[in-house]
């Protein structure tokens, strides 16, 4: 147990001048250890992914292991496997029906790039249609790979200030992804 | 009197908190014991043994993006978490966490309230709370959700009444509808387990199903519908509803340990309690024998809420007919003859002797007449 | 309808009577899951523990150097013929005279890319090259990556380090058979 | 209506003429209002992508469509373009809880079709892994199974053996999931002396344990019985109909199975039996695919005792890559190599069939050759698609929570069903 | 003993000049059959009290460009699992009128292949219950299993063909 | 400031019995004037708390408890959850609004004409505090009432239920077939 990273506490939590720390460190911090993914999984990435919440590998460490398979409890899309054309719309939507502040992780060679499906039906990376925060590489990536990409998720969580989803690069990012 | 009100209005405030932490506290073990039941090792990260995982859970649900879906019922989607969480705190009103303590040289329950119709004040209140999924399941405006609703609302319909009936058994035997005279009935170990050991069963199974607990947790069941009447739910809205979860886990749990397991009674309580007031003295000691007695309440507490996350990572759920099945051909009936037995044993003089012959004689027609009773089914069939 | 004379009938035997009032099932199910909450936890803590992934695994690519620190490949490109994922590419030069320390064939990759979130990790370059100059390593899996400018790995990040070299029990499977008969 | 005979509700009069249907020409029955539930295409039920619009009267299913196609990838056609060899790297992503099984049962149609006989060991060698993917199938399938009627944790023990699994296959091709392993003409390598004492662990100590308190988990426990049993069935008439094979069809008690109908591999040199079913229903299920890992368990115990000594590939120097030591040194093996890498094998003109036992059935591989290096045709039998288009028949007049059981107790792989 | 002999046999005196193109590869009895006579030929293997076909192993279609005349191919195999015998019989039908009788009413299992089939090659099965496209998107113009159209998606940028010839 | 003073002077029972009061009107109100069913069905739910609270406040915490039970716990839950089933869509008013608004008007007048009448006539009992039994309304009171003075309407009551539960068993199991009758 001792070689476990602890979190520490917020800066400026100490000293004298407890509140000087923003608002922003602790939800950040608060929101990178409670991810809830919804697990999208199509295919052999999933089971990866069921790996990465089985015994050996335990998301539930990073006090993500709640799926919330219902798109508007979730924080953390995680994108498992070929996206075909005809699944596209359909990951846009659950996108869309996710609440902010949201993270989307594409797992794996086929979710990001298309992968060794080069054919007219695979739909060539999922970020041609949503946002995505975090690639994972690998076909399947190994559950330690996924749990780097959820870490990934939380530094960015971390990183992010409240506001940033108000901000207007935010705002014209969605918008050149038409999801506005 | 203005000490007796201040320290009753600690003492209520601190049940409410008490039960808002517990709530809180209880996500977290059940992570951990999720995790311990399937050889995991579970929150290990947020704060040392993940100990800050449920405040982490908290600070990302408070400031997660708060919308309504656009078909929903403005209103009621509101009100569903609010009515679920409200309706579970309340119960908490009439539970004795402890005996008395003396401020002021005056004896005050460790009680929210001590109404003589305790457990219909329970009952009643545990009978509502399925307002609050009725109406969010419905507000929400999709299929998924009205069908956790629905089933919500009939297996809590169903289970109210074996649970009644069960409970009538415990009546019968105190003559109180007090909550606090039940507990104190069950002085030192005289528990009322060992005179209604069905009893408990059953009342420990309603339990499960109105908390919605596997393996009665269809209005949830994530694998079914989605995750049932709070599918459209985010944000803290949900969050209530998860914590009304564990609130009427919490109080449960309570009611289970204040009914069968005597409470705040334990073995050897009279001799501690004699112990305490020789060396501390008559205020100080009764004060610190009430602790002990609520010490030993949340120990069944943690005892029962263990039982119920053991429960749900071991069982499979029911399916819906199968769930009514159980509640009205298995648990009513079987409540109805663990009254008729109690009854009997009641006249009898000798409840803890007779209750047990009764319970014997049940089992010994059930297990000799039952196969009779199959044979015939099939022929007909 | 019965083909062989090797089919067995499972067992659907009706439960008993005790059974049937759930508890012996359920409490059996309870023994099990108590066991293990009291037994040893399986979890790799990730980030802190880390597995030996075997000495075949294949991992991150890494362009192997000589002994002499030289550039093994040649670009021949049946690395590239050989993906499945068409993810390598690369770009041949000659070597000039001058540079015999630094490229060990006379034909030399100028570039060589990877896209890496197109490779499937399948092995078959490793296999396909004949000068050994390419492996995926056992021991290191590529990084996540936060966009999509960081995923063609080019030389910079392919190519060995010489101060930290990639080392492995064995290069070629013949060399792991005779390893594995030293066992 | 003046006349006075009594009149019970149901009870259906007949018009005396014409006039009289007109007046009764009210239906006799309100017609019903039926609601429709979307199952997927992203629901948790769903193990993988698939979408079924169910008619719902209440909580019972009246009718259901299903909607597939949703990871369509088009492997055909991508098989079209690409070397013999690569395809492997396609077949892993197939039924992706069973590569090894698809990987090999490719090698072998090739190699029937370029006439290569495998070494006995190889052929050993094969039927282990092939033997540990079927367990690792069924492990998921009836796993699974449990989650989806609530039970979590033995999904969770399980699926600790089937890391175990994993590593093996690890040890023996460095990948976990989609292992790509073996090659045309052999393995790739030899089985090493850790994945040999790996196997021997798996199936003599630990896995028979564990999965013997998985079966105490669910087998006798009655919520578990009554979710699952009279849930689904169909007749083996009807199985046969829809073209079911595997554990779907040997639940209905017909014990066709490839490995003893027509044995590849040596699977002839095994002793096992056929695990049967009474009537096929998802209990049935549930037991043959238990039954199976037993038997899996019992091949792979026989396999590995008997292992053969001598090569792991087959000596042809046209179809499997030589050792890199020779490829420096003779011409004749760089000449080799490089053909062989490019993909010009000289494959013979000619249409193979091979079937080999899948995790969910009869997987076939129909290819055609024209003598390119490519297949002009290559069509998977997919066991999923094909018995996959009896759900609405299966499920019908049953609960939604069935419907749920009844799919993942028919174990149907997206990867597989879509291809 | 049944083998191919016996059932090219029965087949040929049942059906004489209809059937042809018989061939053994790797020992599968293979043969043609018209579009207009599917349905007879495999009706009568099915129901043979003998051969019992009673199984539909497989269900496919083929583009030949150059086989002018007969383009597309249909080809069914039959399993007798009593016998444990196979067959498969093929159906060739021109690009321009590609229409072959659905094999629905002998083999519920043909359902789902016929328009996988379909949503391939273009093949019209008469008579299918619900002939449309199963993969792929409804509103795809093209059958793009035949063999004038790319593997590649169009989009894809990440590449260059320009390499090894491919 | 008259009326100040009053309310000034009222004590906590009679704050809370306006309060009450008032809340209760207004879920009555809610009740009958929302075109939701669901609504109103909510409103009424809140009535029947204020009822409770004020059955409280008159010492009947008995019925205080059965009216939450019975009413506010199972028979609203069931209409309610026959009201979801319900296609609220559809506006299945056949009578045009004005006819409705006639007839409810009559309707309403006449009640309220006899509880005027009724209110009118009826005498008000008089508390004495002097010998009034603080345990009025509770269980053992109502208990012994009922076994003794009541007892036999009690018993008749108790079979007509189980009558109309065993007919409304029966009824319900006949859709399945005529096997059973």
């Amino acid at each position: 147990m001792s070689n476990i990273k602890i979190v520490d506490a917020p800066e400026g939590l100490e000293g004298s001048g407890f509140f000087a720390t923003s608002l922003d460190k602790a939800i950040g911090l608060a929101r990178s250890y409670s991810l809830w993914p919804l697990p999208f999984a199509t295919s052999c990435c999933g089971i990866e992914f069921m790996a990465t919440m089985g015994s050996n590998y335990d998301i539930s460490r990073f006090g993500a292991e709640r799926p919330s398979f219902s798109p508007r409890q979730a924080d953390l899309l995680m994108v498992m496997g070929t996206i075909a054309k005809k699944m596209g719309p359909v990951l846009k939507q659950v996108y869309l029906q996710m609440a902010e502040p949201r993270w989307v992780i594409a797992v794996g060679a086929c979710a990001s790039s298309g992968g060794v499906f080069d054919s007219y039906s695979v739909l060539q990376g999922i970020d041609r249609v949503i946002p995505v925060d975090v690639y994972v590489p690998g076909c399947p990536p190994r559950p330690e790979q996924i749990i780097d990409g959820l870490m990934q998720v939380q530094h960015l969580a971390q990183n992010e200030s409240l506001r940033r989803r108000n901000t207007e690069e935010y705002k014209a990012l969605l918008e050149s992804y038409k999801v506005l | 009197m203005d000490t007796v009100l201040i320290v009753k209005a600690i003492i209520v405030v601190a049940i409410f908190a008490i039960s808002m932490l517990m709530a809180l506290y209880e996500t977290y073990a059940e992570r951990v014991i999720a995790a311990f039941i399937q050889d995991r090792v579970g929150p290990d990260r947020a704060g040392p043994f993940g100990i800050l995982q449920p405040l982490a859970d908290g600070g990302k649900l408070f400031f997660k993006e708060d919308f309504i879906p656009a078909k929903a019922d403005k209103w009621l989607f509101i009100l569903g978490p609010a009515v679920a969480m409200s309706t579970a705190l309340l119960s908490s009103a009439v539970i004795p966490f402890g005996d008395t303590i003396i401020v002021a040289g005056q004896k005050i329950d460790v009680q929210g309230m001590d109404v003589n119709i305790g457990i219909l004040w329970i009952f009643g209140i545990v009978s509502l709370g399925v307002y609050g999924i009725l109406i969010g399941g419905w507000a929400s405006n999709n299929k998924y959700s009205l069908y956790g609703a629905i089933r919500a609302a009939s297996q809590t319909i169903s289970y109210e009444l074996a649970m009644g009936i069960s409970l009538l058994a415990i009546i019968l035997m105190t003559g109180s509808l007090s909550v606090k005279s039940i507990v104190l009935g069950q002085h030192g170990i005289d528990w009322n387990i060992f005179y209604q050991p069905m009893g408990f069963l059953l009342f420990l199974t309603c339990s499960l199903a109105e908390c919605n607990r596997t393996p009665f947790d269809l209005p949830e069941s994530e694998n079914e519908l989605v995750a049932g009447y709070h599918t459209e739910y985010g944000s803290m809205k949900m969050g209530l509803y998860l914590f009304s979860e564990y609130v009427n886990m919490f109080i449960s749990s309570a009611v289970l340990a204040s009914l069968y397991l005597g409470g705040f009674n334990y073995p050897g309580m009279d001799f501690v309690y004699n112990k305490l007031v020789g060396s501390f003295g008559e205020v100080t000691g009764h004060n610190l024998a009430t602790a002990i007695g609520t010490l030993t309440l949340f120990l069944k507490i943690f005892f029962f809420i263990f039982l119920f996350m053991w429960i749900r990572w071991t069982l499979p759920r029911f399916r819906y007919d199968q769930l009514m099945n159980v509640a009205w051909k298995w648990m009513m009936p079987v409540a109805i003859v663990n009254l008729i037995i109690t009854a009997a044993a009641e006249l009898s003089g000798k409840p803890l002797l007779y209750n047990w012959v009764g319970l014997a004689i049940f089992g010994a027609i059930y297990f000799g007449l039952f196969p009779i009773f199959k044979k015939k089914t099939v022929s007909a069939n | 309808m019965t083909l062989t004379n090797r089919s067995r009938k499972t067992d659907n035997s009706e439960l008993s009577i005790v059974e049937n009032t759930y508890f012996p099932g359920i409490f059996k199910g309870m023994g099990v899951t108590i066991k293990h909450f009291f037994s040893k936890k399986a979890t790799i803590r990730y980030p802190e523990q880390k597995r030996y992934l075997g000495p075949v695994f294949r991992g991150h690519h890494i362009l192997k150097r000589d002994d002499q620190g030289r550039e093994r490949c040649t670009t021949c490109g049946l690395c590239a013929v050989a993906c499945p994922a068409e993810a390598i590419s690369m770009v041949a030069a000659e070597r000039v005279k001058g540079e015999e320390k630094l490229y060990r064939e006379e034909k030399y990759a100028a570039s060589y890319e990877i896209n890496m979130l197109r490779c499937i990790f399948c092995g078959l370059c490793e296999e396909a090259c004949p000068k050994e100059a390419i492996y995926l390593r056992h021991d290191k899996f590529v990084p996540v990556f936060t966009s999509r400018d960081q995923v063609i790995y080019g030389k910079d990040q392919l190519v060995e380090d010489m101060g930290d070299r990639y080392l492995r029990d064995a290069w070629t499977k013949e060399d792991m058979a005779k390893l594995w008969i030293k066992q | 209506m003046e006349d006075n005979i009594p009149m019970a509700e149901n009870t259906l009069i007949l018009p005396k003429d014409s006039n009289d249907a007109l007046a009764l020409n009210v239906p006799m029955v309100e017609d019903k209002q039926y609601s429709t539930l979307n199952l997927g295409p992203v629901h948790p039920a769903t193990h993988g992508i698939f979408q079924n619009i169910l008619t719902m009267d209440g909580e019972k299913i009246v009718d259901s469509e299903q909607t597939v196609g949703y990871i369509h990838r088009a492997f055909e056609k991508i098989a079209e373009r690409r070397p013999f060899y690569q395809i492997t790297t396609l077949t892993d992503r197939l039924n992706y809880c069973s590569s090894p099984i698809n990987n090999f049962g490719w090698h072998m149609t090739v190699e029937k079709l370029l006439g290569v006989k495998v070494p006995k060991r190889a052929e050993y060698i094969r039927v282990i892994m092939m033997e540990l993917a079927r367990i690792s199938d069924h492990l998921i399938c009836n796993s699974i199974l449990g989650v989806d009627t609530g039970a979590y944790s033995g999904f969770l023990y399980v699926m600790q053996e089937r890391e175990k699994i994993y590593e093996i296959y690890e040890e023996v091709c460095g990948a976990r999931l989609t292992t790509n392993m073996g090659r045309i003409g052999g393995m790739e390598r030899d089985l090493s002396p850790t994945a040999i004492a790996k196997i021997r662990d798996l199936v003599f100590n630990s896995f028979p344990k564990v999965w013997a308190e998985f079966e105490t988990l669910f087998n006798r426990n009655k919520i578990f019985r009554d979710r699952i049993q009279n849930v689904g069935a169909i007749s083996s008439a009807r199985a046969m109909e829809y073209g079911f094979t595997g554990p779907n069809l040997r639940a209905t008690g017909v014990d066709y199975d490839v490995r003893v109908i027509e044995p590849y591999s040596s699977y002839e040199d095994f002793d096992f039996e056929i695990p049967i079913g009474h009537k096929g229903d998802t209990f049935d299920r549930f037991m043959v695919r238990n039954g199976e890992v037993w038997e899996s368990l019992k091949i792979i115990q026989q396999a590995i005792e008997n292992l053969p000594e001598g090569p792991y590939y087959a000596d042809e120097d046209h179809y499997y890559l030589p050792p890199k030591k020779e490829v420096y040194s003779s011409m004749e093996a760089l000449i080799y190599h490089f053909k062989i890498v490019m993909g010009e094998i000289d494959a013979p003109v000619g249409e193979v069939y091979h079937a080999v036992e899948g995790g969910n059935g009869e997987l076939g591989f129909y290819l055609i050759s024209d003598g390119g290096r490519t297949p002009f045709r290559l069509h998977f039998r997919r066991p999923s698609f094909i018995y996959y288009q009896a759900y609405p028949e299966m499920c019908k007049g049953l609960t939604i929570s069935d419907a749920v059981v009844i799919m993942s107790s028919l174990n149907v792989i997206a990867g597989e069903l879509d291809a | 003993m049944i083998n191919n002999e016996s059932i090219v046999e029965e087949v040929v005196g049942q059906f004489g000049q209809k059937v042809f193109g018989f061939e053994e590869p790797f020992g599968l009895l293979t043969f043609t059959t018209n579009a207009s006579d599917l349905i007879e030929v495999v009706g009568f293997l099915k129901n043979h009290p003998q051969f019992k076909f009673g199984f539909l192993t497989d269900l496919a279609g083929i583009h030949f460009p150059d086989n002018t005349g007969g383009e597309l191919c249909s080809v069914c195999m039959l399993h007798s699992w009593e016998n444990n015998i196979r067959v498969r019989i093929k159906v060739f039908v021109p690009i321009s009128d590609p229409k072959v009788p659905t094999l629905t009413t002998l083999f519920a299992a043909a359902n789902w292949q016929e328009r996988e089939t379909f949503d391939f090659y273009g093949i019209e099965y008469i008579g299918h219950p619900n002939l449309k496209r199963i993969l792929n998107m409804e509103d795809m113009d093209y059958f793009p299993m035949r063999k004038e159209y790319p593997l590649e998606d169009a989009t894809r940028e990440d590449k260059i063909d320009a390499l090894f010839g491919r | 400031m008259q009326y100040l003073e009053l309310i000034k002077n009222l004590s906590f029972v009679q704050w809370a019995f306006y309060f009450l009061s008032i809340l209760s009107l207004f879920g009555a109100l809610g009740t009958i004037l929302s075109k939701n069913p669901i609504h109103s069905v909510v409103y009424l739910i809140l009535t029947f708390f204020t009822l409770s609270g004020i059955y409280l406040l008159l010492n009947a915490q008995f019925l205080a408890a059965v009216n939450i039970i019975v009413y506010a716990g199972a028979i609203m839950v069931l209409f309610l959850f026959v009201l979801m089933f319900l296609n609220l869509k559809k506006e299945s008013n056949e009578l045009s609004q004005n006819s409705m608004l006639i007839s409810a008007a009559i309707a309403g007048g006449l009640l309220g004409l006899i509880l005027i009448v009724a209110i009118k006539k009826a005498e008000t009992i008089r508390v004495n505090y002097n010998d009034f039994d603080a345990k009025t309304g509770m269980i053992e009171t109502l208990g012994k009432v009922l076994f003794n003075n009541y007892m036999l309407p009690f018993e008749l009551v108790s079979v007509l239920f189980l009558v109309a539960m065993s007919g409304a068993v029966l009824l319900a199991k006949r859709e399945k077939g005529d096997s059973h009758f």
